[in-house]
């Protein structure tokens, strides 16, 4: 007996030496900042990579010629400046004379027209092009020049200029066909290996044009499951990690050890109706259901709160109280009656989709939704789909309505021209044409005077809000979860990890 | 002479409350060194169960010796009682001073073990040999059961031998280490007529040799006149009657005892034979079933593509016909084709090529269907899920025939018949016993009112005394319905109750045919006369047989290889032989 | 009834038996509305409400009672799990039946397309099926149905095959049964037997599997609910509201050890061997 | 062997059969590589775009001249390059091959370590409450959804605790056995633990069985000691069910763990075919399925050779 129980012991004893030395092995590295997320780039070709997950960490690697700051305000990138003709038909650039890319090559405007001309190619294959469209030519004056001639003026492709989808790279690996497998840009990190859901080792680049950067490297894991990011956050396994879902978050602040910051985002929730099918043609019965939904409700309920009620302008500078808008607060009575008035005091059933994780509070808001529209007669059906499967159907429009987390901008006419004007390319997906939407967003495109636009954006918005194709909800946050030792980390609305530059790790 | 163990009021009982189900009432013998006590009995009768208590292996069974003891000579003049004995102690002496050996040798080998080192076991244990010396003495026991070629042999694995070879493994590993006491339960019950008389004359041989005693355990009150001096027959768990063989043959004082010896079918070479029908005597008339030039092959296949590279010839032009009224016997060994021929009739399995029409005279022969048969196992032929009026109208379903009024009346006609009361429609077949399930069986095959009727080892599986009865239903069906039986059996003893003529097959053939008393009184070929002669009989006493080590031929032949036309000699009016090479 | 009385006279049959009855009834309550609360009402200022007196087991995220939707969650994956185990069973029934009785090509190929779905990896084959068709109760319950039917077709064929040479099968073709006869009435009914057994046993893993599925986002769609989808969506918040992940564990847990349990009384009472040593 | 080579033979149809049917379920399911890449931006893209992109992708022609194009390259060992590595999907599949490989490993060890011992003491000591004990353990295992039992292993571990093995960055066996075997320690343990349960139930029947068998009762008769008995004459026997389950077992975690990998974050086939499906990289799902298809049949031929080892029955062939 009291062999086998000290047998029993020896055996804990090394399982827990075992684990232990999993933890211990390797000891916390000053310099280089090990970190966590749950989704992983899905590719390394900036003008092609959408996904937000894949722009994240093309940031760290490429330059745009202009960034946004936290403010969201435009700064120098590989530009050290700028200026629009007087007509708002030439856009000229001067380059930082020290950028070089991580070959060792300096940065030339040779590479910004070659960069931008990929990006304008058809061939490529390229989303950010729609953003384009007005780039006429390219000029290369000299060293450090660039400028480029617009078809038609077009503020806001200044601020489409600040995404990675227009980032600066090397000529010379365009020629040589290899954007996409290499990376090599000019920014900040030096990707240095990259495991497709696996992990990233980025190293610090000492010849980065914009600064120093303060830790040696960012080893990166993917660990899908976010309640095991938290986990190694706990044990120290992590200094610093990205989290997706507020429910994994908000357990971030009750450990001692560790800080959690949020940021607002511009991305936004939004349950997307489908103005082109039955009775959602009716709009009373889309202001029905702005009405009868109370988005503080299904933000409190499906996020814990985290977040803020938005219209639909998210971004900062021309967001407004959201409680001037259209049935912003709630009132089921109303509701009912415009329900009546459009003869569907009975209700009606539609089906809802919503993608499956993502956001992680898809099913959550799908849900809530449902038991609130349920109370003005909608019976609403979930359809929960695999996230590809959701955004072909999305692409498609083939839905009655849909739960969406949508990205933002900087600037409201990037971010709506697609769905809400008359040529947009997802007109199709928002299948709802409204002469005012569209001469706004005109209006919108062409001025130049921040006042001006502000007011042309505010009555979009007020439009947009009363004809109710869509019911815009809330916006959530970007959440960082760091061990206290880990300094100097700057959130921005965009989600950006831009931050990461200035972040050092103390003892 | 000393007793080598005592047995005395010995109660076995089974289960969580052994005292509510007991088995074994109150069993009391003495066995003396060198002496041979057979124990005989049908199934249920203790007999067993009373073997496996000497040992203690019924501890193993969930078995509990209630009361009694079994007082047991030692190796070293101790006496120890066995019921008392402590589980050690019983390890010892178990293979070192009591050897054991099983029905079914087949299944009582460790099929994953080799010959060598399941015999070298005992030594290393009982004798404490190791490596080069265990495997030598494990070749010397091999040779003791005169197994040829032991060192090679030694190397096998159980599966690679037959059923007779193993049982002399068993022998050997049993002997290895020369207990006193041998327990054989039902050693030969297993085999072949042939293998059996191997094995007893082994066993009797190895008995002269050691001078161990043995307890003979059987159900074949035959077969012990050969080996045994002292008989106990058990009846329900006890034993009805005791005492020197010759007593117990020739003047059995219990009922049971002399049931067994006048009821139960035993071979008397011919006199038994029935004398209600003599072919010459008949009328002649057309045959039930005529079968011309039977054979049946199945394909040997070898390498990647299944290429086929020879046959087996399971039946290799057997001829034969059976009158209305008539029994034709057909016996044989294992493995000489004497069912493939029953099945083949049936259409079970396809026929390479070969004739045969059965008539069907007679008005109520309506299903063209005129052979029915019955199998062997009364057990497997019913399907358990089906009640019994399913079961008897499936073969008036099968031909066309709905459930109608007749149907329902021939099935109770044919319960009656074969003895089972009407309400026996509406039970299942696991509520019968073998015999009632054998009776169901041949009231199945009566049906459709056949006119022959195969019977496939029809009374094998049944108790002796069981055998006898459904043997009687038998010959009187047939003298009913003039119904003409092909009985297959393996059991000579059997066929010479039923059998009018009789068909010795052998390696796929007809070796002799003709008349029963004229086979069986005056076998003519060599074969038959192995078979006759190995045959047990209480009239055989202390015979001492042959040990004879000869192995069925192979029947697989090579492609295209056709064997040679028969030569029949004539031995009388209805007696031919084949002519041997 | 005789193999009811012969499973309350097994121990573990006993405790099988009971735990899957209860469970039936609960599905029943549950299915029929009879719950505490509503399962669907989401008392959304109650969210995240620790068990008490009204809310026996607490509530989830929306304020719906867990009590009330475990029953409905018990019924859901009832559902699931019964219907693809007896979908399975038909269509293994079928082919295994098919693939022993003609032999041969039927057999090569039966069995061969059996192979290429086992040998498919399983969570994979239903991932791509829920994919393909969009998820749902009968989406689930048809991509563990095609995952079952392979192993349903091997269960059913070997005993088929067996009982093909058995005496009584050969008994039938001497009168010329027809082939339908000797299938339905000689075969089937002996493999009833097995079977149960089998299905009992492929329910304690349907429900498994349900969780897993479930746990994928493939599997009951909300705001349905399921036992693996409550265990699914108690994942997050399994620190601030544990009794979200602690009731609906214990629950499949104990019905997948009922269904064991009874699987196995059922595979003592049933299996001829143990009968006999039991006898 | 005839047998075995005759098995071998039926490998090829197999393979092909699994190879349509992946092929043309990935093509079913909604969405493509353009979509998963992309997201809803897809819908930018101009018909030339488009077009582009499906060349690149070559999902640019009909579904027969892509199948027949990749199955000429996979029987030449060529199973294609896949998208989202950027890499030949014979690499990216032998590299995560290890893990997964000593995962499943790692596990059966664990579950033949606990388990048969369990099953076999559990059999010697039938209906005792020794035995009951044993039961109650398997039965628990059994019925524990393998996800809740990791996330309560890491909840309990790093709450509790504060110690976790490393997860995310995940180091071979062959580069530091100890920290591999940290790692992997919890998940395997997560996958062992049914396993185990199974591998106890199914040894303690096959044991009970054989226990009852005639041969034992002719090792007992011969005088052969309890211990003896069990384990010279009934264990190797039991073990042919024993070694049925756990190839069967074995051969689907050679699939890879999905759940258990995408919890534990641990870089295994399962993982990467889940994810290769989520982006559409069809080549990988390809590559990968038929990769694991044949796996699970090799393993199935290696338990039929483990039958031949166990049982000279079928090793020598006989009746």
């Amino acid at each position: 007996m009291g062999q086998s129980l000290m047998k029993k012991f020896a055996t804990s004893v090394a399982f827990a030496a075992a684990l232990g030395a999993a933890t211990a092995v390797v000891p916390a590295s000053a310099e280089t900042l090990r970190m966590a997320w749950s989704q992983d780039a899905t590719g390394l070709d900036p003008h092609k990579q959408t996904a937000f997950s894949s722009l994240r960490l093309l940031e760290l690697v490429y330059e745009p010629l202009v960034r946004l700051n936290a403010d969201l305000e435009i700064i120098p990138a590989l530009a050290e400046s700028w200026e629009f003709s007087e007509d708002g038909k030439t856009l000229t650039f001067k380059l930082d004379a020290d950028a070089k890319f991580q070959n060792g090559e300096k940065v030339t405007p040779a590479d910004v027209k070659a960069s931008f001309e990929r990006v304008l190619d058809e061939a490529t294959g390229a989303a950010a092009r729609a953003n384009f469209t007005s780039i006429e030519s390219i000029d290369t004056p000299d060293e450090t020049t660039v400028v480029f001639n617009l078809s038609q003026p077009d503020v806001p492709m200044l601020t489409a200029m600040t995404g990675i989808n227009a980032a600066v790279v090397p000529a010379s690996e365009i020629e040589a066909g290899t954007i996409g497998t290499k990376a090599i840009g000019s920014g900040p990190f030096k990707l240095d290996s990259w495991e497709p859901n696996q992990k990233e080792v980025l190293s610090a680049n000492p010849d980065w044009a914009g600064g120093e950067v303060k830790v040696d490297g960012i080893d990166i894991s993917v660990l899908p499951d976010e309640t095991a990011i938290l986990a190694a956050l706990r044990t120290k396994q992590v200094d610093f990690a990205l989290i997706n879902d507020p429910l994994v978050a908000t357990l971030v602040p009750n450990e001692a050890s560790l800080e959690l910051s949020r940021t607002p985002v511009l991305a936004y929730h939004v349950l997307q109706l489908n103005p082109s099918r039955e009775p959602m043609t009716e709009q009373a019965v889309r202001q029905a259901i702005s009405c009868a939904i109370d988005r503080q409700d299904v933000l409190d309920t499906a996020l814990l709160g985290e977040g803020a009620v938005t219209g639909p302008l998210t971004m900062p500078a021309y967001r407004s109280d959201p409680g001037a808008l259209f049935c912003y607060e709630r009132d089921v009575e109303k509701a009912k009656q415009l329900m009546a008035d459009a003869g569907y005091e009975d209700g009606f059933s539609a089906t809802v989709i919503a993608a499956t994780g993502e956001p992680p509070t898809a099913a959550a808001e799908a849900q809530v939704i449902q038991s609130q529209l349920a109370e003005i007669g909608i019976k609403l059906d979930i359809k929960m789909m695999e996230l590809n499967v959701y955004v072909d159907t999305w692409l498609k429009g083939d839905f009655d309505m849909a739960v969406a987390l949508n990205g933002g901008r900087a600037d409201p006419y990037s971010m709506y021209n697609r769905y809400w004007t008359k040529d947009g390319n997802l007109q199709h997906v928002a299948n709802y044409i409204d002469d005012t939407l569209d001469s706004l967003m005109q209006e919108g495109r062409v001025e130049t005077d921040f006042d001006k636009r502000k007011e042309i954006f505010a009555k979009f918005e007020t439009h947009l809000a009363e004809v109710s194709p869509w019911i815009w909800l809330y916006t959530g946050y970007t959440y960082t979860a760091q061990q206290k030792n880990v300094k100097g980390f700057v959130p921005s609305p965009t989600g950006t990890l831009f931050g990461l530059t200035e972040v050092s790790v103390g003892e | 002479m000393t007793s080598l163990l005592s047995v005395s009021n010995l109660r076995v009982g089974f289960g969580r409350k052994p005292e509510d189900n007991e088995i074994v009432h109150g069993v009391s013998f003495d066995l003396a060194a060198g002496e041979t006590l057979a124990i005989v009995g049908e199934s249920g009768s203790g007999k067993s169960v009373t073997a496996l208590s000497i040992n203690r292996l019924v501890d193993f069974g969930g078995g509990r010796i209630l009361d009694g003891s079994i007082q047991f000579n030692r190796e070293n003049g101790t006496m120890l009682d066995l019921a008392a004995a402590g589980e050690q102690e019983l390890t010892k002496i178990r293979g070192g001073e009591i050897g054991m050996i099983f029905q079914e040798p087949m299944t009582s080998l460790n099929p994953v073990l080799t010959i060598g080192e399941q015999i070298e076991e005992s030594f290393r244990l009982h004798r404490g040999l190791t490596g080069r010396q265990a495997r030598e003495a494990a070749k010397d026991a091999l040779d003791r059961v005169r197994i040829p070629d032991a060192a090679r042999r030694l190397k096998y694995c159980p599966h690679q031998l037959s059923g007779g070879m193993l049982q002399r493994v068993m022998i050997a590993t049993a002997l290895s280490c020369n207990p006193r006491l041998l327990i054989a339960d039902e050693p030969t019950t297993a085999l072949d007529v042939t293998v059996q008389a191997q094995i007893m004359a082994l066993l009797a041989e190895l008995k002269r040799e050691t001078g161990m005693g043995m307890i003979f355990i059987t159900h074949d009150i035959g077969l012990v006149a050969g080996i045994a001096d002292k008989v106990m027959v058990m009846q329900n768990g006890e034993a009805v009657e005791q005492g020197p063989l010759d007593a117990v043959l020739d003047a059995p004082q219990h009922p049971y005892t002399k049931h067994l010896l006048s009821a139960v079918p035993h071979f008397e070479a011919g006199r038994a034979t029935r004398t209600d029908y003599r072919r010459a005597d008949a009328p002649s008339a057309a045959p039930a079933l005529k079968v011309e030039g039977l054979t049946v092959r199945f394909p040997v296949t070898g390498g990647l593509l299944r290429r086929q590279t020879g046959a087996v010839h399971a039946v290799d032009g057997v001829d034969f016909d059976l009158m209305p009224g008539e029994t034709l016997g057909i016996v044989g060994e294992s493995g000489s084709g004497k069912s493939t021929t029953a099945r083949a009739i049936l259409g079970l399995v396809e026929p390479t090529r070969g004739t045969f029409s059965a008539n069907t005279n007679g008005a109520a022969r309506q299903s063209g269907k005129p052979v029915q048969m019955v199998f062997q196992n009364p057990y497997a032929s019913l399907n358990p899920r089906l009640r019994v009026d399913s079961i008897l109208a499936e073969p008036v379903i099968a031909a066309g025939g709905g459930l109608k009024g007749e149907t329902h009346a021939r099935m109770r006609m044919l319960l009656d018949r074969v003895g089972l009361p009407e309400n026996a429609l509406q039970r299942y077949p696991h509520e019968f016993s073998g015999g009632q399930r054998q009776r169901l069986c041949i009231a199945r095959a009566l049906m459709l009112n056949p006119s022959v009727v195969v019977l496939d080892e029809a009374v094998s599986a049944l108790d002796v005394s069981v055998q006898a009865k459904v043997l009687e239903l038998l010959v009187d069906l047939q003298r009913e319905f003039g119904l003409a039986y092909l009985f297959v059996s393996h059991d000579m003893a059997v066929v010479e109750r039923i059998a009018h003529r009789i068909a010795v097959v052998y390696a796929g053939q007809i070796v002799e045919i003709g008349d029963a008393a004229s086979v069986l009184s005056d076998p003519k070929h060599a074969y038959t006369k192995r078979l006759i002669s190995a045959v047990p009989s209480v009239d055989r006493r202390k015979e001492t047989f042959e040990v004879d080590t000869r192995q069925v031929p192979s029947l697989v032949r090579p492609l295209g290889f056709e064997p040679e036309p028969a030569n029949w000699q004539s031995f009388g009016p209805d007696h031919m032989a084949r002519a041997e090479a | 009834m005789q193999l009811l009385r012969a499973i309350f006279s097994h121990s573990s049959g006993r405790i099988g038996g009971a735990i899957v009855g209860l469970y039936i009834i609960i599905a029943i309550l549950g299915l029929l509305g009879i719950t505490p609360h509503d399962p669907l009402m989401q008392f959304r200022v109650d969210r995240l409400h620790a068990p008490d007196a009204t809310y026996w087991m607490g509530t989830d995220l929306f304020g719906r009672d867990v009590a009330s939707r475990l029953m409905l969650g018990i019924s859901q994956s009832f559902i699931v799990a019964f219907a693809s185990v007896a979908l399975a069973a038909v269509a293994g029934i079928v082919l295994g039946l098919a693939a022993a009785w003609f032999g041969g090509w039927w057999d090569g190929t039966i069995m061969r397309f059996m192979d290429v779905l086992l040998a498919f990896p399983a969570i994979l084959l239903a991932l791509l099926i829920i994919a393909i068709v969009g998820p749902g109760t009968w989406t689930s319950v048809m991509a563990i149905a095609i995952v079952y039917t392979p192993i349903f077709t091997r269960v059913v064929r070997g005993p088929a095959l067996s009982l093909k040479t058995r005496d009584f099968v050969d008994a039938a073709r001497t009168f010329g049964s027809s082939r339908n006869y000797i299938l339905t009435r000689h075969l089937m009914l002996n493999l009833v037997a097995p079977l149960t057994v089998q299905v009992t046993l492929a329910l304690a893993w349907g429900l498994l599997t349900e969780a897993g599925l479930s746990f994928l986002g493939l599997g009951t769609q909300p705001p349905a609910s399921s036992l693996g989808l409550m265990l699914a969506d108690s994942r997050n918040l399994m620190e601030m509201a544990p009794w979200l992940l602690i009731f609906p564990g214990i629950a499949i847990m104990i019905g997948i050890l009922g269904f064991n349990l009874l699987g196995d009384a059922l595979r003592d009472i049933l299996d001829p061997r143990t009968r006999r040593s039991a006898a | 062997m005839n047998y075995l080579a005759r098995r071998l033979m039926t490998f090829p149809l197999v393979m092909l059969g699994v190879s349509v049917l992946v092929f043309v379920s990935i093509r079913l399911v909604p969405g493509d590589a353009i979509t998963a890449m992309l997201g809803t931006e897809a819908g930018l893209l101009t018909p030339d775009q488009r077009a582009a992109l499906e060349a690149y992708f070559g999902i640019d022609q009909g579904w027969f001249t892509q199948y027949w194009r990749w199955l000429a390259g996979a029987v030449q060992g060529d199973l294609g390059v896949s998208v989202t590595f950027g890499k030949p999907v014979l690499d990216v599949i032998l590299e995560r091959f290890p893990l997964t490989l000593e995962l499943a490993l790692l596990s059966m060890v664990i579950a033949l370590a606990i388990g048969l011992p369990a099953g076999i003491f559990a059999a010697t000591r039938n209906e005792k409450p020794s035995d009951l004990a044993v039961r109650i353990f398997a039965m628990i295992g059994q019925s524990t959804p393998n996800f809740v039992f990791a996330l309560l292993a890491i909840y309990v571990l790093s709450v509790g605790f504060g110690v976790l093995p490393a997860m995310g960055e995940f180091t071979p066996f062959l580069e530091n056995p100890l920290r591999n075997l940290g790692q992997m320690i919890l998940p395997a343990l997560t996958l062992g633990f049914a396993f185990a349960a199974a591998v106890t139930r199914i040894s303690r029947s096959a044991m009970l069985d054989i226990l009852s068998d005639d041969y034992i009762r002719t090792a007992r008769a011969k005088g052969v000691p309890a211990r003896k008995v069990i384990w010279r004459h009934a264990l190797p026997n039991a073990l042919i069910p024993v070694v049925t389950l756990s190839g069967v077992e074995f051969g689907y975690l050679l699939g890879g763990a999905v759940i258990v990998e995408q919890i534990f974050a641990l870089p295994g086939l399962g993982r990467m075919v889940l994810d290769a499906i989520l982006q559409r990289d069809y080549a990988l799902v390809q590559g990968s399925v038929l990769f694991i298809a044949l796996n699970f049949m090799i393993v199935n031929l290696l338990v039929d050779l483990a039958y031949a080892m166990l049982d000279p029955r079928i090793r020598l062939g006989g009746k």
